[in-house]
């Protein structure tokens, strides 16, 4: 199959998979084969296209006319491939995972839960695969709006409160920036094609340039840049596989990853450099990046914890994309793959500590790593990840960004990022090592259980390729190096 | 027989439907083969449409003598781009809202009214498409009567008493408006003594009496503006719109305004002429201000309607502004976003009042109260307008996206990006409002009304979810509508260089 | 721990411990006559590296004055950094 | 039999096969770990002998010259003595992360480039903290965490130095890096946090005394040692280093005096000894490193054997602090007297291993004419005997009598420290058969010659003598139970109520801010509300009137505009 058919039919397949879905609800076994199959294919397809991109092939495919001169456009690059990947394989460890939360935790509507998933991870695919401005807008924003039903999937007033913070400020700033800068790039350039080397570049004055990408980097709210990061806190009233993979990889990432494509290839990293239009926005990354970690530090529920701590490391892409350097790039691209398998792993555990010993305080756990080892070591481990530390994937692209802000000149990132490796220290480790250490002041801690298998499976699988990606991380790098142009 | 006819196809457009209404009144004892007379009427006015759009597109402006009298002398019909597109447009409209209306009207109007319904509503299409084809300025106020008074009717049938009320403001206002456009034409007779208007175009620019042709212009202007509802005249809209019955509020809201909009963009480009309209007077400047007021008054009151309807009417106020805003910048990039607009906005605001319709036709209600947890008994239904509301938001591939697209761009081009900020603004306004029933009827624990709702039946909801998948279907391919809205902007704007 | 009552060990008598002490101070005087051998060459040749090692009785001297000042200066010390065993104490700790 | 097996990959499969086995057999893996690796190690080429092509760089895992292979040796035994030591433990946990921590030691000293030199160094940190953790008493686990953060601060501060350094030379090799750059200084504040420059220490008294009895033999032979070796390679020569290490010998003594807890007194007394080798680095010479480095093995030996005993008294008894032991040498004489060979050879008494090597660094400090160093030096020599030479074995083992009775510690710990004993006196009596032909550096040196021998017995004697005829005459400082603040006090107090302070001034401001800004908002949207609103003017449903006059007024305006 060719690359760009198989690009194609990975966007395709979960959409219409979402009808066998909803058809075979009555039958959960069945509705949930379907979800695996279509995520192991899906999987497949992405993965077929890999060597090709190494390659240096770029599969291209015009999908539809949206206006004249103007279209829907797929094409494969490093980076895509990139998310795609990422995205593709988690869907599927989330698929298994979910079985295992969803049943154990006798949630409601699952069916539309399923459904809604499979559309979300084809507006992912859909991002992922982009191959000019318009398309990523289009699929951003169904990514939004597919997610946003299971966001307020409990359906009680703090979900519905939720889901108004989320679609707010994801549509209002996606509508009121983003667009307003899709349509001002259109405007100057005629064009909204994703451009080596950058479609913008020269086009346009220094300040007029800053002006541009401020609206760009704050009308991508899923990249949840302060002051635009409340939703993702309040978006954790999702059912757990929800926040792990949406807010963890599919919804996030696919802010952070528009806003790298943006930044390498519509401005172009040397025109970035040569206008310094991203110099100030740092700022604003770099301030994410330590207020995130200390607002994590003082949340004592896990997945709030979780999510501030997601927005802290969001803008470690954001500041490697804002940069402009191509090591600096390479490392943000790569932080996309690691952090999701870190705090994926994490958020995996957080629900499975939900669902087998209902608890959701950090408090609380003192004591429970004794009883679900698994769980918590694989906490351990993810926590490793998103810290930076050997011998998980983490370790690469905190190299790699650090050592971009010093190609780039802006020490001061080197030192943010390093503070925040220590801050995240402080708030990811207590929790396990208080659930292994310290003496639980309840006693019927002891009948808790590990979560069931099928969470089990999925946190083994992403705590393994935490690991993995520190012992071979080259595919991810091959393809991280290869976006700035680096052959 | 059809080659004779197709010479004759402007003429057919009108005395289709206007055959078709005295027929409803005599027919009136079979009330299915009625409604299928008018079903009939306008799938053929559909049809001829399409062909005249056709022929237009591949041979230029048609003009058509009515009876056989050449212009200026005799009345002309003349077809262009701009008005064929707007005649596709509120054929369009009719053609689908008519299946719809067979089970809406048969629940909402008394039986032996609904032969008086269809005839009143075949009036009103009659009306539009005369005002819309003619080339002779007295015509089109004739026209605009036909239509006028038809709709007062229409809007008289509500089942709710402010129905009457409502009905009995829009008579008043809308006659205040047919005087003024009447007085208009008035003075424009008088320096220029002709009616037909590629004639008077011809004239004007020689004409010495400035005042008298400056102050007609103002009573088009204001005549006109009350019929598109331009703010602040648009007072009577909300209340006609919420208490009138579904099929004519969604028949209405989806063509009235847009055949006023048509008549005035052919007052001021073809008639008058943009030199006089823009350079000389300052109706640009005016049209913007207006247009900005109704935008941002519009949708915030909407925001805080507690009626579906009355909400849904706000919004249409501005959304006329949206349309206002492109012909107050008198580019043809500005004119084209209108011209777009008025297509996809008839698209919008029809699947929206039908899908309204639905929900009317099982809860008897549309307050937001009573409309709570219904999304979850009527998922069809609910679906389209969800759809349909994120058209009007602007979401990309629905149809909304594109207008709004072309406005922005229009706005940058002449460098107001105020102006576009103000435009994304309004759709941030519409999530507002559009979310806000999008919670209560997803979320709320049903109403006693929602508690007995079911799905609609099969006869509202296929046309309703036809004119939301025509949302989806023009907002991905906009081959036709941009094309053709770029020709007719481009049509209009030739006095423009 | 249970024990029986232990044996009389030699250093739990005072007298015995006395009497260790005063060889040991015989032993460093001993050593420290070394230094006078040193001096006149005899046993060893003694390789001084600047003035002050040479001086008799150098090492001897700084070892005691050394540990004098130590624990003189320490207890000084303990009036600045002294705390109660709990001063980090949290609540919840054992002991 | 020669062989390239990375030297620490023996470790990282023992630590494999020590967490799936129980029982004696976990016992004969653990045990015979280190004895493998070390026949490996025996038998090991010399150079770069694995090479691996990892994102972009060329790494090299494993280098084989003479300073990694003492260190090669010199970990390989202090692994097998505290493995011996803390055989009979039944924690898994501990044991495992214990070879890690082995492994990952044995990693950084045989890492030819940096990049795998911070990538050990980090798993030196995260595996050795545990042997914290592992006590699970809540004053363990908060210590662990300080000691991870300040590790990890050490790691990140490393990777900044190691970026910068490698950004401005390009050259990842791990070899002399010196203080030109930015990054050389970087580099040198990390080693330095894990060898306890002064005031970057606290995590060293902070934490060791909190681990585990064994935890703290393994800590106490690994991260400071690998500082200790990284220093020496990168920054031998360097002179802020004989400064610094002068200032850690130094100070520490003063502490050490008035501590209670034993095992703490014997960390203080760990930066007094890494503070001679640092010194010895800083001196740069060829024995004065020679120093350095044997002094780093022998201070292994002796205060592996010194923190074994005190683990031996903290498992049988359960307590450290010197006022709640003594007379324990009743029950545990021979205990007792392997902590005195202990304390014998870290005071360098001649026949012990401290005498062969610290002498070195001392004599080099003369040489250069470092003087006032070198009474620094000689003031802390005497202290160390002060403080680890007399004070532990005297309070544990016998001052007052507190009445405890216990039994000899297990076997296997009483052979750990019989072993480490062993060596003290075999090193110390025939030094150039054992310990000097493994130095890497060129230089002569003979420590028994009677001068030196001499003049050591009379400092350490007359030393002694002044400590007992302190005690005699009670000027000496009682033990007191209570504990002594460090810098660590900074982070432990100021810091935290620093934080709640801020935090009292912030939450009032910040809530005020928000309701600062709810209060305009609020009014804003009651004004839309008010106008907009289904009964505001611009919503509600007009008389015809009024509508008209509407009318009037637009088109008035427009004529007016028109005629203007």
């Amino acid at each position: 199959m060719s690359p760009a058919s198989a690009m194609q039919l990975a966007v395709a397949l979960p959409v219409a998979a979402s009808v066998p879905i909803v058809l075979t609800g009555r039958s959960p076994n069945l509705r949930e084969l379907v979800t695996l199959v279509t995520a192991a294919v899906v999987l497949g397809l992405v993965g077929s296209t890999v060597p090709d991109v190494l390659a240096g092939e770029r599969p291209e495919l015009t999908l539809l006319q949206l206006l004249p001169g103007l279209s829907l456009t797929f094409r494969l690059e490093p980076l895509g491939m990139i998310f795609a990947l990422v995205a593709s394989f988690l869907w599927l460890v989330t698929s298994i995972y979910s079985i295992g939360y969803m049943r154990g935790h006798h949630e409601q509507n699952q069916t539309r839960f399923y459904a809604c998933f499979a559309l979300a991870i084809a507006s992912a695919l859909g991002v992922a695969f982009a191959g000019n401005m318009l398309t990523l807008f289009v699929a951003y924003e169904l990514l939004s709006l597919s997610t946003y039903p299971l966001v307020t999937h409990a359906g009680t007033d703090e979900a519905k409160r939720a889901g108004r913070l989320y679609l707010g400020i994801l549509m209002g700033t996606s509508i009121g920036f983003m667009l307003l800068a899709v349509m001002w790039t259109w405007h100057i350039t005629g064009s909204l094609d994703f451009r080596e080397g950058g479609l913008l570049a020269g086009q346009i004055e220094g300040p007029a340039a800053a002006a541009l990408l401020a609206l760009y980097v704050f009308g991508i709210g899923k990249a949840a840049v302060m002051p635009f990061h409340r939703w993702l806190p309040a978006a954790m009233v999702a059912p757990t596989p929800v926040s792990a993979l949406l807010h963890a990889v599919a919804v996030v990432k696919s802010g952070v990853f528009a806003i790298l494509k943006i930044c390498v290839y519509l401005f172009g990293l040397d025109f970035l450099t040569s206008t310094g239009a991203s110099d100030w926005l740092l700022y604003f990354a770099g301030a994410t990046i330590l207020i995130g970690s200390l607002i994590a530090m003082r949340q004592d529920n896990l997945k709030a914890r979780l999510a501030y701590s997601t927005i802290s490391q969001l803008s470690y892409i954001v500041a490697g994309a804002l940069l402009a350097s191509s090591l600096a790039t390479t490392g943000a691209a790569m932080h996309i793959a690691m952090h999701a398998f870190g705090k994926i792993t994490l958020f995996f555990c957080a629900g499975a500590i939900l669902v087998a010993a209902h608890k959701t305080e950090i408090s609380q756990m003192d004591g429970l790593g004794r009883v679900m080892p698994l769980t918590f070591s694989a906490f351990f481990i993810g926590s490793l990840s998103i810290i930076g530390l050997p011998p998980t994937g983490g370790t690469w692209s905190k190299f790699y960004l650090a050592l971009g802000s010093l190609e780039a000149g802006q020490m001061w990132i080197l030192v943010t990022l390093m503070i925040s490796s220590v801050l995240n220290i402080a708030y990811l480790l207590p929790i396990p090592i208080r659930a292994f250490f310290a003496v639980s002041a309840d006693s019927e801690s002891q009948a808790i259980k590990e979560a069931p298998l099928p969470c089990l499976i999925a946190i083994g699988a992403s705590t393994a390729g935490c690991l993995y990606l520190f012992f071979d991380p080259s595919v991810v790098y091959e393809l991280a190096r290869r976006i700035a142009g680096g052959g | 027989m059809l080659s004779v006819l197709a010479n004759d196809l402007p003429a057919l457009q009108v005395v289709v439907p206007l055959v078709s209404a005295p027929l409803c009144l005599i027919l009136a004892r079979w009330p299915r083969i009625v409604w299928l007379l008018c079903l009939a009427a306008s799938w053929t006015s559909l049809a001829i449409a399409i062909e005249l759009l056709d022929q237009v597109l591949s041979g230029g402006t048609i003009s058509y003598a009515m009876g056989g009298w050449a212009a200026p002398w005799g009345i002309e019909y003349r077809i262009d781009a701009v008005n064929a597109y707007v005649i596709l447009i509120v054929t369009g409209i009719a053609s689908v809202v008519m299946p719809y209306a067979n089970q809406s009207v048969a629940k909402e109007i008394p039986a032996d009214r609904v032969p008086l319904f269809y005839a009143l509503l075949m009036l009103c299409l009659t009306g539009l498409l005369g005002m819309t084809i003619t080339g002779d300025a007295f015509n089109v106020f004739v026209f605009l009567e036909i239509s006028s008074l038809s709709m007062y009717g229409l809007i008289s049938m509500g089942r709710d008493r402010r129905a009457l009320t409502s009905a009995f403001q829009y008579l008043v206002m809308g006659t205040i408006g047919g005087t003024f456009i009447l007085v208009g034409i008035g003075f424009l007779y008088v320096v220029t003594g002709t009616l037909n208007m590629a004639d008077l175009a011809m004239r004007l620019p020689e004409v010495t009496q400035l005042r008298t042709l400056h102050t007609g212009f103002a009573f088009l202007v204001v005549g006109i503006g009350l019929k598109l509802a331009m703010f602040p005249l648009h007072l009577w809209l909300p209340n006609a719109y919420a208490y009138a019955p579904s099929t004519a509020t969604a028949f209405i809201a989806a063509t009235a305004t847009k055949v006023a909009v048509y008549a005035l963009l052919r007052f001021v480009f073809t008639v008058i002429g943009p030199v006089i309209a823009y350079q000389d007077l300052p109706f640009g400047e005016i049209a913007k201000v207006l247009a900005v007021l109704g935008l941002v008054t519009g949708s915030f009151v909407a925001i805080f309607q507690e009626n579906v309807k009355r909400m849904l009417a706000y919004s249409s106020v501005a959304q006329i502004g949206y349309i206002l805003l492109g012909i107050g910048l008198a580019t043809v990039m500005g004119l084209t976003a209108s011209m777009l607009h008025l297509f996809n906005h008839a698209l919008i605001k029809g699947a929206l009042f039908m899908a309204v319709g639905c929900l009317f036709y099982r809860t008897r209600s549309v307050r937001l109260d009573d409309l709570r947890g219904i999304g979850r008994k009527m998922p069809w239904s609910f679906g389209a307008f969800v759809i349909a509301g994120l058209s009007l938001i602007g979401v990309p591939l629905t149809a909304g996206f594109v207008s709004k697209w072309y406005l922005v761009q229009a706005s940058l081009e002449v460098g107001q990006w105020p102006l576009a900020v103000l435009v994304l603004g309004g759709s941030l306004l519409a999530i507002i409002y559009i979310w806000r029933v999008v919670e209560i009827a997803w979320f709320g624990s049903p109403s006693t009304r929602a508690a007995e709702a079911t799905e609609a039946p099969l006869g509202l909801l296929i046309p309703t979810w036809i004119l939301v998948l025509a949302n989806l279907y023009f907002g991905t391919h906009t081959g036709l509508t941009v094309g053709v809205a770029n020709l007719a902007a481009r049509t209009l704007a030739e006095g423009l260089r | 721990m249970n024990q029986t009552p232990d044996k009389k060990r030699y250093l739990d008598d005072p007298e015995n411990v006395t009497r260790l002490w005063r060889r040991f101070v015989l032993a460093c005087a001993l050593v420290a006559a070394i230094d006078l051998l040193g001096l006149l060459e005899v046993v060893y040749h003694r390789h001084i590296a600047f003035f002050a090692e040479g001086l008799p009785g150098f090492y001897a001297a700084w070892g005691f004055i050394a540990i004098a000042a130590l624990i003189f200066l320490a207890k000084q010390l303990r009036r600045l950094v002294m705390r109660p065993e709990d001063y980090y104490r949290e609540p919840g700790d054992a002991d | 039999m020669p062989t390239e097996l990375p030297p620490f990959l023996p470790f990282l499969i023992g630590a494999l096969l020590t967490a799936v086995t129980r029982g004696r057999l976990r016992s004969a893996v653990m045990l015979a770990t280190p004895v493998v690796g070390g026949i490996c190690l025996l038998g090991i080429d010399s150079g770069a002998l694995h090479q691996v092509q990892l994102l972009g760089y060329t790494l090299t895992p494993v280098r084989v010259d003479e300073l990694s292979m003492l260190f090669g040796y010199l970990f390989h035994l202090g692994a097998f003595i505290a493995i011996l030591y803390a055989v009979h433990i039944k924690d898994t946990l501990q044991h495992v992360v214990a070879m890690i921590y082995a492994a990952s030691a044995l990693g950084a000293v045989f890492a030819g480039d940096l990049i795998s030199f911070f990538l050990s160094w980090e798993l030196l940190t995260v595996s050795s903290v545990f042997l914290v953790w592992a006590r699970r008493t809540p004053q363990a686990i908060r210590a662990g965490f300080r000691y991870l953060i300040l590790q990890i601060g050490s790691g990140v501060t490393l990777l900044a130095g190691i970026l910068i350094h490698v950004h401005a030379t390009g050259d990842i090799s791990m070899g002399h890096i010196g203080l030109d750059t930015p990054g050389g200084w970087l580099i040198m504040l990390a080693l330095g946090l894990k060898c306890g420059f002064p005031m970057l220490h606290m995590w060293l008294t902070d934490a060791y005394p909190e681990s585990t009895p064994t935890g703290a033999v393994f800590l106490c032979m690994f991260t400071t040692k690998c500082a200790i070796y990284a220093l020496t390679r990168s920054f031998a020569g360097a002179d802020p280093l004989i400064y610094i290490g002068t200032a850690m010998t130094f100070f520490p003594i003063f502490f050490a005096v008035i501590e209670n807890d034993l095992r703490r007194v014997l960390a203080y007394s760990m930066i007094n000894q890494l503070g001679f080798m640092v010194c010895g680095i800083g001196l740069g010479t060829a024995l004065a490193l020679n120093g350095a480095v044997s002094h780093a093995f022998n201070d292994v030996l002796f205060k592996g054997l010194l923190f074994m005993a005190m683990g031996a008294v903290l498992t049988m008894t359960g307590r450290t602090r010197a006022s709640d032991l003594g007379g324990l040498y009743k029950s545990m004489p021979q205990t007792a007297t392997l902590c005195i060979i202990g304390a014998a050879s870290i005071s360098a008494i001649p026949l012990f291993c401290g005498f062969v090597s610290k002498s070195m660094i001392m004599q080099s400090a003369l040489n250069e004419g470092h003087m006032v160093v070198w009474f620094f030096l000689l003031f802390a020599s005497v202290g160390v005997l002060e403080h680890a030479g007399i004070k532990i074995p005297f309070f544990a083992f016998f001052a007052h009598d507190s009445g405890l009775r216990p039994p000899e510690p297990p076997t296997n710990m009483r052979l750990a420290m019989l072993i480490a004993a062993v060596l003290c006196v075999v090193i110390g009596t025939a030094p150039a058969t054992t310990l000097y032909p493994l130095l890497p550096f060129a230089a002569e040196y003979h420590p028994y010659d009677a001068t030196h021998v001499i003049t050591q017995l009379q400092l350490l004697m007359f030393g002694g003598l002044a400590v007992f005829w302190m005690m005699r005459t009670g000027r000496y400082p009682t033990e007191e139970r209570a504990i002594n603040i460090d810098v660590d006090w900074l982070y432990r107090r100021i810091l935290p109520s620093g934080i709640s302070s801020a935090e009292n001034v912030l939450e009032p401001a910040w809530s005020s801010l928000k309701r600062g800004a709810a209060r305009p908002l609020n009014g804003l949207i009651a004004l839309l509300f008010r106008y907009h609103g289904p009964q505001g003017t611009l919503a509600r449903t007009w008389p015809i009137g009024s509508m008209v006059i509407w009318v009037t007024v637009l088109l008035a305006v427009f004529v007016v505009v028109y005629y203007l």
